[in-house]
């Protein structure tokens, strides 16, 4: 089973999700650079962070027509598991993978630390072995996260159970204080309707080890790697 | 040579933070007057197209393509002719 | 531009050469030179790239040690790490710039210094960004120091190198002068640095990444210049920053460098193509020669002069083996960068240019790039010195409301929490960083390895203008009390050195003073230079800053688990106090922010004693006795023990101190003093951590204990109780506050 | 009531590399007729100001003082008579 990481240019979380599918899990991975257009091979996707063709004109928006992208389209019509953090978000977000657009925080400023989130819903592959409402102790780092849809889609979302984390207190209140980038309904990740493709602006590849202050992101990357081992090759 | 002058704003359904911050800022310098600010993108591209007909389309095809997101922001572009 | 057809003494008095320096470059010539040939000499010869004034003092410093592997004189220092490893680092500053567009000017400032450090061969993985400001009150400070912190952050956070630390300081005196210096940090496998010296007759010579505009063209010479009325005018196009592009070269020049196809390469940071070319060849020995007709160029009408002054940014020089160019090409066009052969080594030691067929200049490089003029400059203590060191506490009033003084210092920018400042930089991209901005020192752990990395920047401004030698002393004692207090053995530093006119002997007093104190620190802690920068000219309209050395230090855990912060672990901690309280005023936080001065003698630092101190931190830390290491620095004990209590993530925990002593309450709470650090440790280690100080000679003083919800403070005559979210509210609006 | 119109552009010697990427990207989606893009601001304020020549002086005065920044880029703008 392997694990493809995306690599665009200006992407730099690459690295840190190799990281921590190597020292970390111990699964096997490998770089997808953007001007390839085969994924055969890999069993699940991971859109890293960064600032893919430096985020120039809208986060993603450029990314979204690199020659790889139609296959992540087909990987993921055919039901594999595909996890966009940040900016890999955006660019799911931009490609129509996924509903919605990512806009400027409303501080206007770039945001980086600690935020709590709490689990939306446990039906998606990344989610499974989460308990319900459990909070996630997570990093973000951006500068436009603030989620936004048109009213009939966060109808349908709601509808579907697509909202998968929303921003939240310690203790699981969703509060606007506890809304780091004024992302609509506190949103902080989303699913697509078939449940595979997951985008979320925080960084799980940040909270995998204890001595870096959190391993909360790790049930994520465990759900996926599970959910790739069920695929049928 | 064509140039396409092209404007993206947001939807007025969308929030537009910068807009507002701005428009704070000048009434912190005392310019009170102003009720309402909102900040969009002015694009100017130089075409290597002498025929207006298919610049438009292509322009059009740009903005639906790259230059918007359908999802926040609204379009308009106008050509005129410049020196090469 | 239109290239002049005579050199007058106007125009060489306009590129800032003087009759003497004209007179060198006819004898290194041989005749007279073309325009394009004195705007060459004018850039090399200014102030900021050939450290004219400041050579014979930087002379004095310590640069050698067991783990330097590579001190001044590359693009930056290196040094062992051990397991195969080295760090690359270097601080610049961008101060001139910073102030002419802040955002743009701070923004490529990181740029540039990032290249520095990938240029040899080093991933770029942390940055610093020691800043100075004038008061945030100020509309036109506040609209500086919101664009120069959204320019490192628009550009660190988009190139992709995170900013794990840095320094926020305000004070009137950089009202018009603001610092903006910045840190990088890169790591490497040791035997795979790269230098920047050409070598090889006959290997082609390659230019990378964005092409040639106007940009800051004079910027080195701008650089050099002071302040005045009409310099808003003069300006040259000012440069933009392009993070993106400088991420493909990063990731371009670290594949090429994993292979062994480059001889030399270097970055085009001031003086650009001028100052790159002529110093790989003169440090590879050899001559180059580059042909400007294929440089790339970005506007039209662009003549040899302003090609070769450009300091458009995102641009650098390789030298590559023959035969192997196809493959170099490969990679710049498998990364989207365009990168063209513009020239060859050459075995006449000349830096030869020529506009296609046409010779434009033709230099000796060694004598451009080594041989510029040094000045041995006047020096003179200024007479007013020791008015400014004179200060009669007895007439200063001891305040009635100590915990409102308390409260004002906590609320003070220099003091208050600077998370507004580092929450708008990614600070833990890279998946190392242990302890983030918030505490004494950064903590990066080195990948693959048991072992972490400790970062401070340090440097008081007000102490160096109050005595200069002790001000250069207490940087570099304070950086290196930082490193410790988080557990890491201090290795190397670097430094940015910024300073008012050379031309005022009061300047270069102060100047030769601060870094006397630096050198005789660095011996102390056996902490090489290896490398920095010197910024003078650092004036407006006739007035200088407060002479403003900054030091970067890096220190090295042997084991990450030793990395320590500041703040109070657990209720029941008895807290510790190494070193000595002095109980004087001078210099202080306190005194400027209550009583509005800016006098006396600032805290001496008695090195001996310091680095005894530090000796014992980093032993106690290593036994795995203390819970939370913190240095006694501005505003005094009362702060800094304020920080032990509320500086943490978690809650914040109260405490209960006892002071003896017979010292005046203000001098004893909030008097400034060196080699003071206080310790939260378990009741069970106390003993034994005073045992070890005992053993140094180190007084350590049981000050109280870690318990409830106030900070209480009892002294012989007062008694100061503030709870302890009340202080930490008023401590973490300070700057949000100013800075919206 | 009246509307301003405003365009910010960065000055024609000053870098745009927003503008250069969206360029290349642009190139790579097929449309190789583009020689080159400079993307700058639009921003539309709404003044409670009826009259046009004090309205032109204010804008103005914005625009020097917050809206452009005269070191890096250059400012235009209409004005025009809007419902209120
Ligand atoms: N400009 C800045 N950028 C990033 N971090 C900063 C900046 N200014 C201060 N910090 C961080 O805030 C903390 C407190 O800074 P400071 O009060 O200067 O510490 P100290 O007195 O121990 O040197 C440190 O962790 C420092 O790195
Ligand atoms: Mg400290």
């Amino acid at each position: 089973m392997k694990c493809g990481i995306l690599l665009f240019p200006g992407t730099w979380s690459h690295q840190d999700f190799a990281h921590v599918c190597q020292d970390v899990l111990g699964c096997d991975w490998g770089y997808v650079w953007h001007k390839e257009t085969s994924l055969r091979g890999y069993d699940c996707l991971i859109l890293p962070g960064g600032f893919a063709h430096g985020d120039y004109l809208r986060c993603g928006a450029i990314a979204r027509f690199s020659p790889i992208m139609d296959a992540v389209v087909r990987f993921a019509r055919e039901g594999g598991p595909v996890m966009g953090s940040c900016n890999g978000f955006q660019i799911l977000c931009e490609a129509g993978l996924l509903p919605g657009a990512l806009l400027r925080n409303t501080s206007l400023q770039y945001r980086c630390g600690w935020v709590h989130i709490r689990t939306e819903s446990l039906e998606t592959p990344f989610t499974r072995g989460l308990t319900p409402a459990q909070v996630l102790k997570i990093p973000i780092s951006h500068g436009e996260g603030r989620y936004h849809a048109a009213p009939e889609t966060l109808a349908r979302l709601k509808a579907n159970d697509q909202i998968v984390f929303r921003y939240a207190t310690p203790d699981g209140r969703i509060t606007e204080q506890a809304n780091p980038n004024g992302a609509l309904e506190n949103i902080a990740g989303i699913c697509n309707e078939a449940r595979n493709v997951l985008g979320l602006m925080p960084h799980p590849e940040r909270a995998a080890e204890a001595i870096l202050g959190s391993e909360d992101g790790l049930g994520l990357f465990r759900g996926m790697l599970d959910a790739s081992a069920a695929r049928p090759a | 040579m064509l140039e396409a002058r092209i404007h993206v704003t947001l939807k007025p359904s969308v929030l537009d933070p910068q807009g507002d911050t701005v428009r704070s800022g000048l009434a912190s310098l005392g310019f009170t007057t102003v009720e309402d600010c909102r900040i969009g993108k002015f694009m100017v591209l130089r075409l290597a197209e002498s025929d207006p007909v298919r610049a438009r389309a292509q322009v059009d095809e740009m903005c639906r393509k790259l230059l918007a997101n359908p999802v926040i922001e609204d379009y308009v572009f106008e050509l005129r002719e410049v020196a090469g | 531009m239109r290239e002049p057809r005579q050199i007058t003494p106007d125009l060489i008095a306009q590129h800032g050469i003087t009759p003497e320096e004209y007179q060198r470059i006819r004898e290194i010539l041989s005749r007279e030179p073309n325009f394009t040939e004195l705007g060459i000499f004018s850039v090399m010869w200014s102030e900021h790239c050939s450290y004219k004034s400041s050579r014979v003092y930087l002379k004095s410093l310590p640069t050698q040690g067991p783990c330097i592997l590579q001190g001044p004189g590359e693009n930056a220092g290196v040094v062992d790490i051990g397991e195969g490893l080295a760090i690359v680092f270097k601080m610049e500053s961008h101060n001139h710039p910073s102030f002419i567009e802040p955002h743009q000017g701070a923004a490529t400032g990181v740029g540039g210094i990032i290249r520095d450090i990938f240029t040899m061969g080093a991933r770029p993985i942390a940055l610093l960004d020691p800043l100075r400001f004038g008061p945030l009150t100020d509309v036109k400070s506040r609209f500086v120091a919101a664009g120069v912190v959204g320019g490192i952050a628009g550009y660190g956070n988009a190139v992709g190198v995170p900013t794990v630390g840095g320094e926020l300081h305000v004070s009137e005196t950089y009202a018009g002068n603001p610092l903006v210096n910045v840190l990088c940090l890169g790591i490497a496998p040791k035997d795979r640095i790269f230098l920047a010296r050409a070598g090889g007759v006959g290997n082609p010579v390659i230019y990378v990444g964005a092409k040639t505009g106007r940009d800051g063209i004079h910027g080195a010479t701008m650089a050099s210049e002071t302040f005045s009325e009409g310099s808003e005018e003069r300006r040259p196009t000012v440069q933009v920053g392009d993070p993106f592009r400088e991420k493909l070269l990063i990731e371009a020049c670290l594949e090429l460098m994993a292979g062994d196809a480059i001889v030399g390469i270097q970055d085009m940071g001031a003086a650009g193509l001028t100052c790159s070319t002529c110093e790989m060849a003169s440090r590879g020995g050899t001559g180059i020669e580059i042909d400007l007709a294929k440089v790339p160029l970005r506007e039209t009408g662009m003549i040899p002069y302003e090609v070769m002054l450009s300091e458009s940014q995102e641009r650098m020089l390789l030298v590559v083996h023959q035969g192997r160019e196809t493959e170099v090409m490969r990679i710049f066009e498998k990364w989207d960068l365009d990168a063209v052969i513009i020239g060859r080594v050459t075995d006449d030691g000349l830096m030869r240019v020529k506009d296609g067929e046409r010779a434009v200049a033709e230099i000796p490089a060694r004598a451009l790039a080594e041989e510029g003029p040094v000045y041995h400059r006047p020096l003179e203590r200024p007479a007013s010195q020791d008015e400014t060191q004179r200060l009669d506490p007895s007439r200063l009033p001891v305040p009635r409301a100590l915990d409102c003084v308390l409260l004002d210092l906590l609320a003070s920018p220099n003091i208050a929490c600077k998370r507004p400042v580092w929450q708008q930089y990614d600070h833990m991209l890279f998946c190392n960083t242990v302890v983030p901005p918030g505490s004494d020192a950064a903590v990066l752990r080195v990948q693959g390895t048991r072992k972490g990395l400790a970062l401070a920047a340090d440097g008081n401004g007000r102490y160096t203008y109050l005595d200069p030698y002790e001000g250069g002393k207490h940087a570099v004692a304070e950086a290196a009390r930082n490193v410790v207090c988080a557990g890491a053995q201090p290795l190397a530093v670097t430094n940015c050195l910024n300073f008012g006119s050379p031309e005022r002997p009061e300047i270069m007093w102060q100047f030769a003073e601060a870094v006397r104190g630096m050198a005789d620190a660095c011996r102390t802690f056996e902490t090489p230079v290896t490398g920095g920068n010197v910024s003078f000219y650092n004036e407006t309209l006739g007035t200088p800053i407060f002479p403003t050395p900054i030091i970067g230090m890096v220190g090295l855990l042997d084991d990450i688990r030793h990395a320590t912060t500041q703040w109070f672990k657990q209720a029941g901690d008895v807290i510790l106090l190494l070193g000595e309280r002095h109980g004087e005023l001078g210099g202080s936080e306190y005194l400027k922010v209550i009583h509005g001065l800016e006098a006396g003698l600032p805290p001496r630092v008695d090195l001996a004693l310091e680095r005894a101190v530090q000796q014992v931190c980093l032993q106690a830390i290593r036994a795995g006795l203390v819970g939370s290491a913190h240095d006694v620095s501005d505003g005094g004990l009362a702060v800094a023990l304020a920080e032990c209590c509320m500086t943490g993530p978690g809650a914040a925990l109260g405490a209960t101190v006892t002071l003896d002593g017979t010292i005046r309450p203000d001098a004893l709470l909030f008097g400034e003093v060196a080699s003071c650090i206080l310790l939260g440790v378990r009741p069970e280690a106390a003993a034994e951590v005073q045992a070890m100080a005992q053993a140094q000679g180190v007084p350590c003083t049981v000050l109280g204990r870690v318990e409830g919800a106030d900070l209480t403070i009892c002294g012989n005559d007062f008694n100061l109780s503030v709870p302890v979210t009340r202080l930490q509210e008023t401590w973490a609006t300070g700057l949000s506050r100013l800075l919206g």
